[in-house]
């Protein structure tokens, strides 16, 4: 299988698909000359052309809310908000406009719309660096994918620019780099599959895009110290497969929520809920939830390290609950 | 515009007006939720604004009044079903009188949030000038609306692109109770249009031919490419913002009666022997055989189901 | 004690603090000549002069944005959005400047904002019904108030007024017209504490506002069946007491929390987790949520009432329980 | 502006040039981030923008550099602080150099989103026009943020309630790789001033003495209480979009070198005997020295503890 990177393996998604289903149009600020400010959508203009990949003017309002206008008409625009903070700034063209926008027409429109929504990272500062998934996840209307691997960057991609509805497609920044197997051709990952990255018996960590990689790093050194930890990746926050992450916890006990996003309300308090309701009988150790400690995220590095959930803290966590 | 044209723009006027009479006494009486801003007063101007668009063409509307809907056709039993959360009802009990849609008619909808449209006009343009071109789309919106950011976002995005869009602006003064002059820095809100590169015009809204033709060159200028225009209609808002607005802040509510452009219209129908007294009258009449026979259709039909709030979230 | 309405009480709130400190000013839509659409600003223009109460443009994103930079230079604006959805349409001025401009700027800035907000209600349609309180509580930085009674409409206001962080506070379009006992002066119910509403051990019952007043009708319900209920009333979300919800639940060993938001990060999930972290060995009966279904709020009534948490629906949900 | 002042621009202006490019050369070398957006270019028009202000007016900046804190004489060693994460940052770790903030000397700060201190200017014009009459507030923003929504909706509102605001528009032809020709329907931003009812003046944002002159009159308008000015200075962006931008996208690129007002001043002031080249050299010396002294301070500084991220969320 061939390795690529994870923004290679979006701008492949992108390609792919734009080949495939010429109602397929991508624009964005600095898509098309500049291929993106992170350069994901390099070479797509001249693959394409103008008119189906163009720079827009700094106007997110009109970014989103265009694109469930030309969905509503056929189109299936994939829009790329430079910052996922930006969904908050577009506030009412993503949660009223994409995702209401048929059900306040009873039907009448669907909504083939993808917001690209570069997520996480660091030093951008408090506007250019949130995870605010948790904000699209408790709103109806719009569907929801975080991609943690290039194959499923891939694969999600794909599929989501060939749903009838809209999503939210979060890329995690400091992903962009990471290199791994993506499957040739038409693979497509279903919404709403969650997938086991690794399978123990200690502790289930549910875990997704940069700090799924990070409870990966600690599960390894957990693992050199005989603690085998389970990690669930849910791919997809709506559809959210509930099951996958009971039916884990039915086998280890516990639960671990690591997430980069604030951590009142974030998604790990979704799960804590769901266990309690559906789960209760199994749960014989605590339940955790590692996220930022609701603050802001600020602009230094290390002030950045500080409220983000470390390796650390995800070893620490386990050993708490393991011993 | 021709006599038959102007006739169909009275006729239409005329249901449009009985219709929302028929709803507010109906509202009244507790047999309809008083959601309906009546759009009583601004009826001429939106009836020749659609007039002057193909059959074909597309529509966003704002809050004021059902007279774009009746301009096209839409059921009026349908619409009432969407007051009355029946079954007929275009949105399904999901968005009552302020969302009615029709997309066959080209009735595309509305943003519950003022000048949510204004973005998704820009979609559709670009929808249509890569899928449907030679078709344009007319958004219909007040003036207080035009002080939100959406506008601004929309007209420069759809000059830049040279999309088939028509921005109609019914200016009749208020926002609620909030007069323009208070609202807003500018005398005419079409003074903007230099802000984006495009023509700016006013029209008095009480006159259907100007309207028709203001409306003519700009449609016509969004079909050949050249972008968008920004119509400003001088309209007069003859009722309360909503069905129960007794107006206590507004001066002029004992003279706007004057201001009524439907009597006019007829007037001028019959000062120019278009129509007879005779013609009048079957007009009114049959305006309100078929709101009485909508009426009836929507008592007889069935409240839709509970699980109906369930669907329509994802296609 | 004199009586009453929530609607009166929130006037009257407003005009104490006006009366007692200059700084403070109140703008919005309609709130001035016309008194709200709601009729909750009547006669204030006339109190206090067009100076310091206005009517402004249909412009939220600077309502709110304007409150933020007032705030920074030593007013204390309270503003009205006509409806509570509208902190979504103004999202960038509510979760970043309002939440955000005094931590990006180190702490230079104070923003002593409160932005008034009617919440539920119905018949309005999906973008003028709901109670946005979760994507509130999510996000850093922003204080939450949910008045539930005219005593706690006046006397959260008041303080909202004099504390010194930006508050959103939902007032609830179906209390305007509930009557109750307000203390006359000076009195201020300080953020953070939760009361208990009545007393019981059946079931720890969580709810505010409109869900609140459901609640305490169907525990009359229930009483008479010899079924008691206890209700916490959380009356701020930020901060949350979450020791008065605990020590309930502790006491009760079951927990049903009934909101009006959407259920998937609804405050439930919050509330869920909290208990699974904190009280797990005292929870022996399930816990329950009951809330909006994850679909947007329709407008036709009985649709609406299909999915808003009824008294019928908490009556059942506490027998399943109980019984 | 009398000869002092143009000195005083020039001597800023060197000054600012000089910490940027030794901004970008620590930068490069990994001791401070990359997160500069070099404002070379555009500094002169900045500053004699600031000229015009009295110390005890406000300002509200865009992201292009740091020209506007120099004139305003912030510390250097503290804005180093901020980019470093070290003691003395302005705010304290949390904004870096997007978010430089000293509020005795008139810099209110940033919004990272762009164009939000648009809505936080008209929430300063109204709080100053209550509490410290006579002062104002000036947003210097770029021709790109100029076509978000918050711009229309504050332009408006300042104009409305003739607020003592002045929007001052950085036009440098480019949003990032986007060229203002293609983003943009207007030829000049200063256009919209039109749909504001408010002054609208473009100025060579090259020529100190024409900026700080239309500056002067929009301040002078502004205190009297007459409300907003929108002004459009044509600056060039001689760097890219910040550090590590190569700017292959843009074809002046090689040829921008020319357009830079800072020789053309020195050119000046020397030609007009004004400054000598001693004295030239001076300015530089000098400048050289603070930023040397600064650089020293800033790594002397300690890291901010880490606990300081969890602090001023709450007053
Ligand atoms: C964003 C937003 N703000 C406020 C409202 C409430 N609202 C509904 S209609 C209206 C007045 C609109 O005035 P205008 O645009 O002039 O239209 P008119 O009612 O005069 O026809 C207001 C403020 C809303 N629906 N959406
Ligand atoms: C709302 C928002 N959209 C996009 C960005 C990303 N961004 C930062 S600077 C910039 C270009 C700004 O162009 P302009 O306003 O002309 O200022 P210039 O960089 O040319 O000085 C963009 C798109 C942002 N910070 N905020
Ligand atoms: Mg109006
Ligand atoms: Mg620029």
């Amino acid at each position: 299988m061939p390795t690529r990177t994870y923004s290679q393996a979006i701008n492949d998604a992108l390609a792919e698909e734009m080949r495939r289903d010429e109602n397929v149009i991508l624009y964005g600020q600095d898509v098309a000359v500049w291929g993106g400010i992170f350069k994901v959508t390099d070479g797509l203009l001249e693959k394409f052309g103008p008119d189906r990949v163009f720079d827009t003017p700094i106007s997110e309002n009109v970014m989103v809310g265009a694109g469930v206008g030309a969905a509503s008409m056929g189109l299936r625009p994939v829009v790329e908000l430079q910052f996922a903070d930006f969904v908050i700034t577009a506030g009412d063209e993503i949660f009223f406009k994409a995702g209401m926008w048929r059900y306040m027409h009873g039907g009448a429109h669907t909504i083939p719309l993808v917001v690209r929504a570069p997520s996480g990272g660091s030093g951008f500062g408090p506007e250019h660096s949130a995870c605010p998934e948790a904000f699209i996840m408790h709103a109806p209307g719009l569907l929801c994918a975080v991609p943690s691997t290039p194959a499923d960057a891939k694969a999600l991609l794909k599929q989501a620019i060939r749903l009838d509805n809209p999503v939210i497609y979060f890329e995690h920044k400091l992903l962009y780099q990471m290199r791994g197997e993506v499957p040739d051709g038409e693979v497509l990952t279903p919404f709403g599959k969650a997938v086991v990255r690794r399978e123990g018996e200690a502790v289930t960590i549910v875990a997704w895009q940069d700090m799924l990689r990070r409870s990966l790093t600690a599960a390894e050194r957990l693992s050199q110290e005989g603690i085998e930890v389970e990690i669930v990746d849910p791919r997809t926050l709506n559809p959210f497969d509930r099951e996958t992450i009971i039916e884990s916890v039915k086998k280890t006990g516990a639960c671990i929520v690591v997430e980069e996003a604030y951590r009142t309300l974030g998604v790990g308090a979704e799960i804590g809920a769901l266990l309690l309701e559906e789960a209760l009988p199994y749960l014989d150790k605590p339940f955790k939830r590692l996220a930022i400690p609701d603050v802001p995220i600020p602009t230094s590095q290390h002030l950045v390290d500080a409220i983000v959930p470390s390796v650390d803290d995800i070893y620490r966590a386990v050993k708490e609950i393991a011993d | 515009m021709d006599q038959e044209q102007l006739v169909k723009v009275f006729t239409s006027a005329v249901l449009a007006r009985r219709f929302e009479a028929k709803i507010v006494e109906l509202a009244m009486a507790g047999e309809l939720p008083p959601s309906l801003h009546v759009g009583a007063g601004q009826e001429v101007a939106q009836i020749a604004a659609i007039e002057a668009l193909r059959p074909d063409d597309y529509i966003l509307y704002g809050h004021r009044g059902v007279a774009y809907m009746v301009a096209r056709g839409v059921s009026l039993a349908d619409m009432l079903a969407d007051m009355a959360g029946k079954e007929g009802a275009t949105s399904r009990g999901k968005g009552g009188v302020m969302h009615v849609v029709d997309v066959p008619k080209g009735i595309l909808g509305e943003s519950g949030t003022l000048g949510g449209s204004f973005v998704v006009s820009v979609g559709v343009g670009m929808a249509l000038k890569r899928k449907q071109p030679d078709t344009v789309v007319t958004y219909f919106f007040g003036d207080g609306t035009a002080n939100r950011g959406p506008f601004h976002e929309a007209l420069n995005w759809a000059a830049v692109q040279k999309l088939p869009c028509v921005y109609f602006c019914e200016n009749n003064g208020f926002a609620i109770s909030m007069p323009t002059s208070r609202s807003t820095a500018v005398e005419n809100i079409a003074d903007r249009a230099a802000g984006y590169n495009v023509p700016g015009v006013v029209v008095d809204g009480s006159d259907p031919v100007a309207v028709y033709e203001v409306m003519e060159q700009a449609v016509a200028r969004a079909r050949a490419g050249h972008g968008p225009t920004l119509i400003e209609a001088k309209v007069t808002r003859l009722q309360g913002h909503y069905v129960a607005d007794q107006q206590e802040y507004r001066t002029d509510r004992n003279a706007v009666a004057e201001k009524d452009p439907l009597p006019k219209l007829q007037q001028t129908l019959c000062d120019r022997d278009i129509l007879t007294q005779a013609d009048v009258d079957d007009i009114q009449a049959d305006a309100d055989r078929q709101i009485e026979a909508a009426v009836a259709a929507m008592r007889a039909a069935p409240l839709l189901a509970p699980e109906v709030a369930l669907q329509d979230v994802y296609a």
